[in-house]
């Protein structure tokens, strides 16, 4: 599938109950060390419930200039957290379902926009 | 105002964390030589188009290719191009990822370059002075 | 020694660059309609060029990327497209405006009509950009550009009433004879004509063509801090000679014979020679510049190969697009649509289409993942925000002014 | 709360009654300034565009005798002012006056125009011929000829 599909989806928990939209999708790099690269593995997904407008990025790295603007895209994303990718149930066109009982983790990367 | 309450970090991984839409799309793509190629237009994954129950234990989706050409003009403005029409630069290619993402091998040879050659060879390089080095 | 010499040539190419047909005719038209009661704008203008050029030369130096790479990656494709439209037709405006300039140079020059030079001058544009090594093309332009130091020199020569001259550029009132909108409207075309976006877009490309390293850093600054201000005294002696010689005549400035009439009142026909040399040049290398910057966005945003470091060969589709503004330009110019004319709209057109490029390069530059320990001190930020207030405001109050005015007139 | 750049992702229904509300902004802006299109105003216009023209036409003449000026650069300049002259006699014959006063004022500020455009030719048939005939103060006498008419019906038309 195509990332670009995915960025944006609904995501509900398992009541249907709707949490946010898909802001961004976590990757990280510990597959087949044969490539030139290390294989990048869906870790999960960052869900955003208020946009998923997050390509700034503010809600994850410790960014707080140009004040106020850092702090205002900070806040558009209140409430944003990342789900791993054993707690999702389904995946769709039209919605993305996530387990019963799933974990909600903090979405902060470190300082240089590492986690 | 809704307050939230703080989140529990995510577990600690071994490899490094790429978050696509601040590590990897829309970066620009050189080639081995350092040449620009194209800019990561979407990523292809290794998991089916359709709606898919997950079983519990399913391993992760992978990265398998970066995409370019008619799917940025979809991106845009919606829609998806057909999977046959999808210009593919596979993840093996792929030697690294910073602020640019490197490829591990040289640009002539991809697909995704056929725009930049046929106006190179039918066009620019005909016009006398073409291939001159202004260096 | 080398180093010094580099520092010299920086600030006298970027005095000379700093002045475009957008300066010229802006400059030129509010000083002979306000005098000099509009100059405050320039000061403003020009801290603001400073302050963008400065950022968006530390980001290109510090992370290696343009300015329109960096607005796709941070915007996504999305608002990116929106922003490129909107910059690149601007700066298609802009190039349009700056060949037309050239052909009117040459026409005061040689008495044939401007219509016959645009083909000559489109083809000498494309030419140097196909042949002529990137640091030649800017330093030559550059350097001839400041033959229009005459305008300051035939200031001086005018003998104006320097106290009555202060007055009005101290005491910033609307003359009794036009209104407050007018006022406003061209308060803004030539915040616009100074910090025309191309010039950013150039600057940081020009960075990247150049190879330039944290350590060329403190070369670039002292250009920038140096260049811009002195050019900006360029445009206000300018305005100057227009406040002296055209607004007593009641000559509300339309074309760019009348711009040259004070130059020749105050210097004879020495002072003319150079005025028109400095045209030509500051004129040509404004065409240079905004056509590159065309290829430039359209190769950043679609992540082309680009500059002119390269091989044509080696980067075709840049240089493609490159040939297809200048035929655009050409195209429109040959319906006999006035050059001036152009370039009015150009300049608020400019002012419009600002934040959407200083915005993001606002944000990278508090970036360390692509800055790293280089990213805006706290004094670069409150002055950053206080610009960003202040574009937004010029931005949207633009187009609202352009109907109530009927563009000025 | 909606942050100016997000356009990208405003909710739809909002971005839509943003735009009919920006239309009607701009209709109201048009609606402000067609009012003040009146003949008189546009006739007011011409004629200060064109006594600009007039006044540029005659510094550069001036500068032309005074030996500070090139020929070229003169009758560029000559050409510009004949230009914007006929740009505003353009604006003037597109006007379609209702009153008999209008109709009056029109034909005068035309007959003005025509009176300054043969003055503008015949200062640049001075700036080319080498005989002195017509010589550049025949050529400033008709210019200011045509600028003080032009000045008189200033006042006339800034009067009503």
């Amino acid at each position: 599938m195509i990332l670009g599909d995915l960025l944006g989806t609904p995501v509900h928990d398992s009541d249907g109950i709707r949490l946010g939209r898909v802001a961004d999708a976590r990757f990280t790099l510990d597959g087949d060390p044969q490539q030139l690269m290390a294989g990048a593995r869906l870790l999960g997904l960052v869900v955003s419930p208020h946009s998923w407008s997050s390509f700034l990025g503010y809600e994850r790295t410790g960014l707080t200039q140009p004040w106020p603007l850092a702090s205002l895209l900070r806040w558009r994303h209140r409430g944003s957290f990342v789900v791993m990718w054993d707690d999702i149930a389904v995946i769709g066109e039209e919605s993305v379902r996530l387990r019963d009982g799933f974990t909600a983790y903090s979405p902060a990367l470190d300082e240089a926009g590492q986690q | 105002m809704k307050t939230y309450r703080p989140l529990a970090p995510v577990p600690p991984i071994a490899g490094r964390i790429l978050d696509a839409q601040l590590h990897l799309l829309d970066r620009q793509v050189l080639d081995n030589d350092g040449v620009p190629v194209t800019t990561v237009d979407d990523v292809e994954l290794s998991a089916p188009e359709e709606e898919t129950v997950i079983a519990p234990g399913t391993p992760a989706p992978i990265i398998t290719a970066l995409l370019t050409g008619p799917v940025l003009g979809t991106r845009i403005f919606g829609g998806r191009p057909p999977s046959s029409r999808l210009v593919r630069i596979p993840w093996k290619d792929v030697a690294d990822v910073g602020v640019v993402v490197r490829l591990g091998v040289s640009g002539e040879n991809l697909e995704s370059g056929w725009v930049e050659r046929w106006i190179r060879d039918k066009i620019i390089a005909r016009i006398p002075g073409g291939r001159h080095d202004p260096r | 020694m080398k180093r010094v010499l580099g520092v010299a040539l920086g600030i006298l190419t970027a005095i000379g660059g700093f002045v475009d047909i957008g300066d010229l005719v802006t400059n030129a038209v509010v000083g002979s309609r306000f005098g000099l009661s509009l100059v405050w704008v320039v000061g403003v203008g020009v801290l603001g060029i400073c302050l963008f050029a400065n950022m968006s030369g530390r980001v290109a130096a510090a992370s290696g990327r343009a300015t329109f790479e960096v607005i796709r990656e941070r915007l996504g494709p999305r608002a990116g497209l929106v922003n490129l439209s909107g910059s690149f037709l601007i700066n298609l405006m802009t190039v349009t405006a700056e060949i037309g300039g050239i052909a009117l140079a040459l026409q005061l020059a040689s008495s044939v009509h401007y219509l016959m030079w645009i083909p000559v001058a489109a083809v000498a544009v494309w030419l140097v950009i196909w042949r002529v090594k990137f640091s030649i093309m800017e330093n030559v332009t550059g350097l001839l550009g400041l033959t229009l130091i005459v305008f300051a020199v035939a200031l001086f020569l005018l003998k104006p009433d320097w106290g009555a001259l202060a007055g009005q550029a101290l005491a910033a009132a609307v003359p009794a004879e036009e209104t407050a909108s007018s006022y406003w409207y061209y308060a803004i075309a030539l915040f616009g004509a100074a910090m025309t976006p191309y010039e950013v877009f150039f600057f940081s490309s020009g960075a990247v063509e150049e190879g330039w390293s944290i350590k060329d850093l403190i070369q670039s600054r002292i250009d920038v801090l140096v260049g811009f201000p002195l050019g900006g005294l360029l445009s206000v002696a300018i305005a100057g000679c227009a406040a002296v010689v055209l607004l007593p005549a009641g000559i509300a400035v339309t074309s760019l014979s009348q711009i040259i009439l004070p130059v020749a009142e105050g210097a004879g026909k020495v002072g003319l020679a150079f005025v028109l040399v400095g045209l030509v040049a500051a004129t040509f290398g404004a065409a240079l510049e905004t056509t590159l910057s065309s290829g430039y966005t359209l190769a950043q945003f679609f992540g082309w190969s680009w500059g002119k470091f390269r091989r044509p060969a080696q980067a075709a589709r840049f240089h493609l697009a490159m040939i297809i503004c200048l035929l655009i330009g050409m195209a429109v110019l040959a319906t006999g649509v006035d050059p001036v004319l152009i370039t009015e709209y150009s300049v608020v057109f400019s002012a419009i289409a600002l934040p959407l490029t200083y915005l993001p390069i606002l944000i990278v530059a508090n970036d360390p993942q692509y800055m790293g320990e280089h990213v805006n001190g706290r004094p670069v930020n409150v002055l950053g925000m206080v610009y960003l207030v202040i574009i937004l405001v010029a931005s949207l109050a633009a187009i609202p002014l352009m109907i109530v005015t009927g563009a000025g007139s | 709360m909606e942050v100016p750049i997000w356009w990208g992702n405003a909710p739809s229904a909002h971005r839509r009654s943003l735009l009919v509300l920006s239309v009607a902004f701009l209709a109201f802006l048009t609606g402000c300034t067609g009012q003040s299109g009146g003949t008189w105003h546009v006739l007011s216009t011409a004629v200060g565009d064109s006594a600009s023209a007039i006044a540029a036409a005659r510094l550069a003449l001036g500068l032309d005798s005074a030996g500070k000026l090139t020929t070229a650069a003169t009758s560029t300049a000559l050409d510009d002012a004949l230009r914007e002259l006929q740009a505003s006699r353009d604006t003037v014959l597109r006007l379609t006056p209702s009153t008999p006063e209008d109709r009056a004022v029109r034909q005068e500020t035309l007959t003005v125009l025509d009176t300054c455009a043969a003055g503008l030719t015949t200062a640049r048939d001075a700036v080319f011929s080498g005989n002195g005939s017509p010589s550049l103060a025949d050529g400033d006498r008709a210019l200011k000829s045509g600028a003080d008419s032009l000045s008189q019906l200033k006042t006339k038309v800034d009067s009503k």
